[in-house]
């Protein structure tokens, strides 16, 4: 339990640091606030539509492998610690379990979907 | 010490919030959330019986990885058909979704 | 009550508190956000749990990946998300009325079972959770299987998603 | 077991019989030495953060053949100061119709990311905070927790350009993630555990040397994870006006720079560890804690120099250039080099050292050549595409 | 060679030539004739060698030669059949093969071998003639038998039979022979199957023969029944004899013995066509001459007589001496009655093959009665030169009626019938050789005294009659003799002395070589045999030649016979018999030339006492009521038909009432019906339930899960 202390320590220490910085910052900035200046920057020009613009849809593909890939990493972590112990047929289990995968990248790939266009 | 039973009883209370999100919220992303909470429901269960049981066996471990990755690509293909829902249909609630009726 | 115990109690009611307000907020961006506390509440229960690996593992999947997908998810919907109305349909009791019973029926039922008084049992010193983990996922008496059929699994869910969401043809 | 070779364990033993005295029950008292010890290396870390500043801006003006800033105190040491005064008391206000709450959570998550990245440092075989087994995933976790508050701050500023600059951010972060994840593997296949002091004890022969290629592509995920040179879009001032932190100013513009830099200080030192054998240096670090934090900060500070060496000598590469060349280039490698590292090391295990090392380093090599030979016939093919197959001849000779 | 295997092969060749020609050769008549003939030679010459060694075997009736192998395992004892030749069997064996040889060999001549194809013959029809162009000038000249190759397979099967009853040790074997001929007198009297008579005469011959045949095996099973054993040399020890005797039958107070004897004679009866059971043998003419000779003479019926010989010791337990038992005067009454009976019929026929017939029927009763009275070596002599010189005269009488058949063909009407006698006369001249044969066949068979074998043999029947004072079958017998005198001289002067009758008789020409030979061979049988039998009392000729076959023949039995010490009387009433029958024939027949003039064509001996007639009305008649209105018309149509005609009602009387009352109603309507309207009312009401909507549907689910689960829960666990 003791060594989640020190990161839940550390935790809790990252927030006080720049939870001080702008709450001094807060407290001794002067707040003179006018709608010019909370108008949104845009270069100077005027803002043009709502800013809930239309949203692409690569963004969603990427995320998606990421995850597969994040979870991926995820259950390989564990074969990687113990892959000095144990023999041969471990290390083809992973490779297999890498292939399947890596096969989904390559379908992916083929269907044109990694294009950023 | 903290007995089993709160473990079971945090994760009974984080299943049925789960449920009551799914049954109730018209979103169907919102549904999907509430089925996320429920899957966590089930990891904590499982790795609370894993704590108190015999640790040495790594079933309850295993399994919590095996629903990670499950959960994983529930919510994957969950949001990517809820997407092709909402390009052809334009709207991603739950009830204008009823095509699927006698 | 010991240390332990409280800090089970506080940890809880966070994740409870956000768990409740995941399925409540109208935001639904604000919902995902909702998601991560109560996942990182979750990650901070495994913790306590001394799993440190499950710990980090839902800290690095569900917030790393699954959150930013519903965030994604959430913006590629955003046009008619209408956070304005209300968030649940008609007869949203009948939700509630079946979530209390399950509550309910579920603690009754942890209550009523025997061994669920049993303390935790001490960590056997040296004990390497995720060398364990590693010998239980590859040694082909235990789970090597699953292993294999998840990569399987997540394949078939790239392909799936991949091939629903964005068939360009 | 006198101050100098564990100065930690008599610093905290010394409180303990402080803090006891004073009344205070047992476990306050550690919780509170652990509190103060934490509290002190962070501020340590704020104090090299804000040097850091410094330096960059010195590098950055010897790179561009200037002074950099000389005029305010001896070298401009006291500059830095003078921005963060200056931070200190600019307003800061809120745009409209931002969602108050996710806007100001946003910066303060992304220091606090950075810092509870140090948790896990090994300075020294006895002076390191937390030697969690599961170290380098804890690594990534602060790494998601990072591009959460990028989205965080994406989203809750209001403001077009930040959204896209966002998410254009955080699309980047996370396809370089996939080859940091499948390159991070190595060093744990190679070391045989997941924590940090582990890898560091493992390494008699620094894993460069055994995977050269590993080291070269996490310096590049790093590279984009940090969303600095090559990779840094967000701040592509032309056409995002400085990304996702467009409407933050003052202290929490602040935060944001300082996370930034500490943050890629944090993966030089990162890569001194992985791969450059951390606090080892011949045997040095066995004579006394105090050299082993020397050679630790030095070698994190090489790492840092190269990656600001390489943000200032390296163009920006276009958005989709720079997924192509992830997904289509890097992750590949990486996954191959993953596969062919763990194949050699089982095949390799039983041997003598100096075999080992030369086989795992043929290997590497082996496999940097044949993905540049891949590279170098898909881009001839490309170019044949366009320009046509004779001209793509006589270019060639 | 030892003789027991050479006995074995005795009967091989016979049978051989049947299959050969029947599934080889018949197609060409020379080859086929060449192995019929030869098989006949061969068999004839290895019964001539086992003949010779037995006559030189001292004693053969205590030590024969015989073996035995085991055939049919019975429980843990084997039924055994073998082969054995006793004096009896040596006698019998030397006259049927040289009969069999010689009819073989005759059959080839009277199917006329060598002779063109006829014009019009037909398969199943006796040959009608070929016209043939010689010269210039045109003439019929007689046709080959279409079917000659089968008649000598039938002819070889035949003899095959004979052959296997002779040599066989037990009554199985014997059955076996006595039923192959049984089948082969079928099959060679209904030869010409296109004539509806002949083939009228096969089935009779046949049916009669099997009720004979019925009996007899009774008789074996009750024997087998009761020793356990068929073969006679086990059955005819003492002890077995003694038992059978000693038990009594409930039929007529018979012994077991003579009860058994006397079924076994039953079937005697009926092959050798004795008094109940004759009908048969005179229909048999039908067949080709020589099949008569074979059937009448040599084989067929001697077999019958052979039977009973053997069963001698079975007929005569506790005979002793004078007295008959029950069993052997029924023999002797049977055989006496039929010798006068036949000989009363023989005098009125016109046919000269029927007279032989009726002649053979009365020789055959003198034998049966010499059996009946206990005289075993006069009746094993008489059977003997019985069987040379009937097939003399049946041989003679085919030649006769081939000279005629050329007669016919020459002038070319063939309404004159070749067999009638009165269509003959004077065809001494015409056919020398036929002639004198036949005289001397005549002579013997009416017992022409001192020189021919016939008299020898029946003077012995006579004398044993007389000297064992059975007067009654004495005086039968002497008056039979005398009558068959009397028809014999009636034949030979109606067909051979005086004037030729008719145009065809005139044109009759002598027979070829292949005819005349057997006849002669015969004819010197006929006379020198008696020789071989002359008791030793006989004045003037006793002691010239032992009587060396009273001291042969006389071995087979267990205790020898004694010889008879002489008498006068039965010699002297011998004598007369025969010359005064002759004399009387000759003067009464001399110059008769149509059937009118015949004194003794009496309407009811013509008729033969309408002992056909009668039988068709006893049996055959009431056979056909029987199954005609009885069996078929009762039993088949009213009662089986009714039976099933009323099983389909009740069927489909039942299939009604379930087809209204149960399948219409209940499987119909009830379930057909009421099932599809419960489950289109189900499907209305559960229809609201699919809204379509996710989260009811899991609304919905949950329920019933809660409900399900708690209602689970109080009653399994509480």
């Amino acid at each position: 339990m003791n060594e989640w202390l020190y990161v839940l320590l550390f935790i809790v220490v990252g927030l006080i640091i720049p939870v001080g910085a702008i709450g001094v910052a807060w407290i001794i900035s002067p707040k003179k606030p006018n709608p010019i200046k909370s108008e949104t920057y845009e270069c100077g020009i005027e803002t043009v539509g709502d800013s809930w613009v239309q949203f692409k849809a690569q963004y969603y593909i990427f995320a998606l492998v990421f995850l597969v890939f994040d979870v991926e990493a995820v259950f390989l972590f564990p074969w990687a610690v113990k892959l000095g112990q144990l023999g041969l047929y471990a290390v083809i289990e992973g490779i297999i379990f890498i292939l399947i995968l890596v096969a989904g990248l390559v379908y992916t790939w083929r269907k044109g979907m990694l294009e950023w266009a | 010490m903290v007995p089993l039973s709160w473990y079971l009883i945090l994760s009974a209370g984080l299943f049925s919030i789960g449920l009551f999100g799914v049954l109730t919220r018209r979103n169907a992303v919102a549904i999907l959330l509430g089925v996320e909470l429920m899957l966590n429901s089930v990891n904590v269960n499982l790795a609370a019986f894993w704590r108190y049981g015999d640790v040495t066996q790594m079933a309850g471990q295993v399994f919590a990885i095996i629903v990670f990755a499950v959960a994983a690509a529930e919510v994957a293909v969950g949001l990517a058909l809820v997407i092709s829902v909402y390009r052809k249909r334009n709207t991603v609630i739950a009830d204008d979704i009823d095509l699927m009726k006698w | 009550m010991t240390a332990e115990q409280i800090v089970f109690l506080i940890v809880a009611l966070v994740t409870l508190g956000s768990a409740f307000m995941v399925v409540t907020t109208r935001n639904l961006i604000h919902a995902a956000l909702w998601l991560v506390a109560t996942l990182f509440g979750v990650a901070v229960v495994y913790a306590l749990l001394n799993a440190g690996f499950l710990a980090v593992v839902q800290v690095v999947v569900y917030i790393g990946a699954i959150a930013i997908l519903f965030i994604f998810a959430v913006m590629l919907t955003r046009k008619d998300a209408r956070d304005s109305g209300p968030q649940t349909h008609k007869n949203w009791w009948v939700g509630a009325l079946l979530a209390v019973a399950s509550y309910l029926g579920l603690s009754a039922l942890v209550l009523g079972w025997s061994g669920s008084s049993k303390a935790a049992a001490g960590l056997p010193s040296g004990f390497d959770a995720v060398g364990q983990l590693g010998e239980a996922l590859t040694s082909p008496n235990a789970y090597v299987l699953p292993f294999e059929v998840a990569s399987v699994l997540l394949l078939a869910a790239l392909v799936g998603a991949v091939y629903v969401a964005f068939n360009r043809k | 077991m006198n101050f100098w070779n564990d100065p930690l364990k008599t610093a905290a033993d010394w409180l303990m019989g402080v803090f006891t005295g004073w009344g205070m029950n047992e476990v306050a008292a550690q919780v509170l030495i652990a509190f103060l010890g934490v509290l002190l290396l962070i501020t340590l870390l704020m104090v090299l953060d804000i040097f850091l500043v410094w330096i960059e801006r010195k590098v950055v003006a010897r790179f561009q053949d200037r002074l950099g800033p000389n005029r305010v105190g001896p070298f401009g040491l006291i500059q830095p100061f003078a921005d963060i005064v200056k931070l200190l008391i600019k307003e800061d206000f809120t745009p409209g119709g931002a969602d108050k709450v996710v806007y100001n959570i946003a910066p303060m998550l992304s220091m606090m990311s950075v810092l509870i990245l140090w948790a896990i440092v090994p300075l020294a075989p006895v002076i390191l905070s937390v030697d969690l087994n599961v170290g380098l995933l804890y690594l990534i976790a602060a790494g998601a927790i990072g591009t959460l508050s990028i989205i965080m701050a994406g989203w809750a500023s209001n403001n077009k350009f930040a959204l896209i600059g966002a998410f254009r951010q955080v699309a980047v972060m996370v396809s370089f993630e996939v080859p940091m994840l499948a390159t991070l593997l190595i060093p744990t296949i190679l070391s045989g555990s997941m924590g940090l002091n582990g890898i560091v004890q493992a390494q008699n022969t620094w894993f460069v040397f055994i995977a050269p290629l590993a080291a070269l592509i996490f310096l590049i995920a790093a590279i984009a994870e940090l969303g600095r040179a090559p990779f840094d879009l967000s701040e592509g001032e032309s056409e995002l006006v400085s990304g996702y932190n467009i409407e933050y100013a003052g202290m929490k513009f602040g935060m944001f720079y300082a996370g930034e830099l500490l943050h890629a200080f944090t993966f030089g030192g990162f890569w001194a560890i992985l791969f450059f054998g951390g606090y080892r240096f011949f045997g040095l670090e066995q004579v006394s804690p105090f050299l082993a934090v020397a050679v630790m900060v030095f070698k994190a500070m090489i790492g840092y120099w190269i990656i600001m060496w390489i943000k200032y000598t390296m163009m920006r590469i276009r958005i989709d250039h720079m997924l192509a060349f992830n997904w289509k280039f890097l992750t590949p490698v990486a996954f191959v080099l993953l596969m062919v590292v763990a194949l050699a090391n089982a095949l390799l295990a039983g041997t003598p050292t100096w075999l080992y090392v030369s086989g795992m380093f043929l290997s590497n090599v082996l496999v940097a050549w044949a993905a540049m030979e891949v590279a170098r016939t898909v881009s001839r093919r490309e170019r044949e595409k366009v320009e046509g197959p004779k001209a793509v001849a006589e270019a060639h000779h | 060679m030892t003789t027991e295997t050479l006995i074995w092969l005795i009967p091989l060749p016979p049978i051989l030539a049947f299959f050969l020609i029947v599934l080889f050769t018949n197609k060409s008549k020379a080859l086929s004739h060449t192995i019929g003939v030869g098989a006949a030679a061969l068999s004839w010459l290895a019964s001539m060698v086992v003949f010779f060694r037995a006559i030189g075997v001292e004693h053969l009736g205590e030590h024969p030669f015989e073996s035995s192998l085991n055939w049919l395992p019975t429980g843990d004892t084997f039924l055994k059949i073998g082969v054995l030749i006793d004096p009896v069997g040596a006698a019998v064996l030397f006259f049927v093969s040289i009969t069999i040889f010689m009819i073989f060999l005759y059959s080839v001549g009277y199917h006329n071998f060598g002779q063109p194809k006829g014009d019009h013959d037909v398969a199943g029809l006796p040959p009608h003639g070929a016209t043939v162009e010689e010269h210039g000038r045109k003439h019929v000249v007689p046709s080959i038998e279409p079917m000659y190759s089968r008649f000598f397979a039938f002819l070889g099967l035949f003899a095959f039979g004979m052959y296997t009853l002779v040599v066989s040790d037990n009554l199985l074997t014997l059955f076996v022979g006595w039923e192959i001929m049984g089948l082969c007198s079928y099959l060679l009297i209904g030869f010409w199957y296109g004539k509806p008579s002949a083939r009228n005469a096969a089935i009779k011959a046949f049916m009669t023969t099997r009720v004979g045949d019925v009996f007899m095996l009774l008789g074996i099973a009750f024997l087998y029944w009761a020793t356990g054993t068929l073969s006679f040399r086990e059955i005819f020890t003492e002890e077995t004899l003694h038992i059978l005797g000693t038990t009594m039958t409930p039929i007529f107070g018979l012994s077991a013995a003579g009860l058994i004897a006397l079924l076994l004679f039953i079937g005697t009866v009926g092959k050798s066509a004795q008094w109940p059971l004759h009908v048969w043998l005179p229909d048999a003419m039908e067949g080709p001459t020589p099949v008569s000779a074979m059937i009448h003479a040599a084989t067929m019926v001697s077999a019958g007589v052979y039977a009973v010989i053997r069963m001698f010791p079975l007929l005569t337990t506790d005979f002793n001496g004078h007295e008959l038992t029950t069993a052997m005067s029924v023999v002797a009454f049977i055989g006496a009655f039929t010798a006068l009976f036949a000989a009363t019929i023989a005098v009125a026929q016109n046919d000269i093959k029927r007279v032989l017939a009726y002649s053979t029927i009365s020789q055959l009763g003198f034998m049966i009665a010499a059996l009946g009275i206990g005289a075993y070596v006069a009746a094993v002599f008489h059977l003997i030169t019985h069987a040379f010189f009937k097939a003399l005269l049946f041989l003679g009488s085919g030649s006769v009626i081939h000279g005629m058949e050329h007669g016919v063909l020459h002038t070319g009407n063939h309404e004159t019938d070749p067999q009638n006698m009165f269509n003959m006369g004077g065809l001494r001249n015409k056919m020398p050789i036929t002639f004198w044969t036949f005289l001397i066949g005549g002579f013997a068979l009416s017992g022409f005294p001192i020189l021919t074998a016939g008299f020898w043999s029946k003077d012995e029947i006579l004398a044993d009659a007389f000297g064992h004072g059975h007067m009654a079958v004495f005086i039968t017998l002497a008056v039979a003799a005398f009558m068959t005198a009397f028809y014999t001289m009636r034949q030979i002067t109606l067909t051979f002395l005086g004037e030729p009758r008719t145009k065809e008789a005139e044109h009759a020409q002598e027979t070829p070589w292949t005819m005349t030979a057997p006849l002669v061979v015969l004819a010197f049988f006929a006379v020198t045999y008696g020789w071989v039998g002359i008791p030793e009392h006989f004045p003037l000729f006793g002691g010239l030649v032992p009587n060396w076959f009273h001291e042969f023949v006389g071995g087979t039995l267990a205790e020898h016979p004694e010889a008879l010490e002489f008498n006068v009387v039965p010699l002297l009433t011998s004598l007369f018999v025969a010359l005064g029958g002759l004399f009387f024939g000759w003067l009464a027949y001399r110059n008769v030339q149509t059937p009118a003039e015949d004194k003794f064509q009496i309407p009811v001996l013509k008729n033969k006492w309408y002992f056909d007639e009668a039988y068709d009305f006893l049996f055959v008649k009431p056979a056909y009521w029987f199954s005609e209105t009885f069996v078929s018309a009762w039993m088949d149509k009213g009662v089986i038909d009714g039976i099933l005609h009323t099983f389909g009602k009740v069927t489909q009387f039942l299939g009604d009432i379930i087809r209204n009352y149960f399948d219409l109603p209940v499987i119909n309507r009830f379930f057909g019906d009421g099932t599809a309207d419960a489950t289109q009312w189900v499907g209305r009401n559960l229809r609201p339930i699919q809204t379509g909507r996710v989260q009811q549907y899991f609304m919905l689910a949950l329920v019933i899960f809660i409900v399900v689960g708690a209602a689970l829960y109080y009653l399994l666990l509480a």
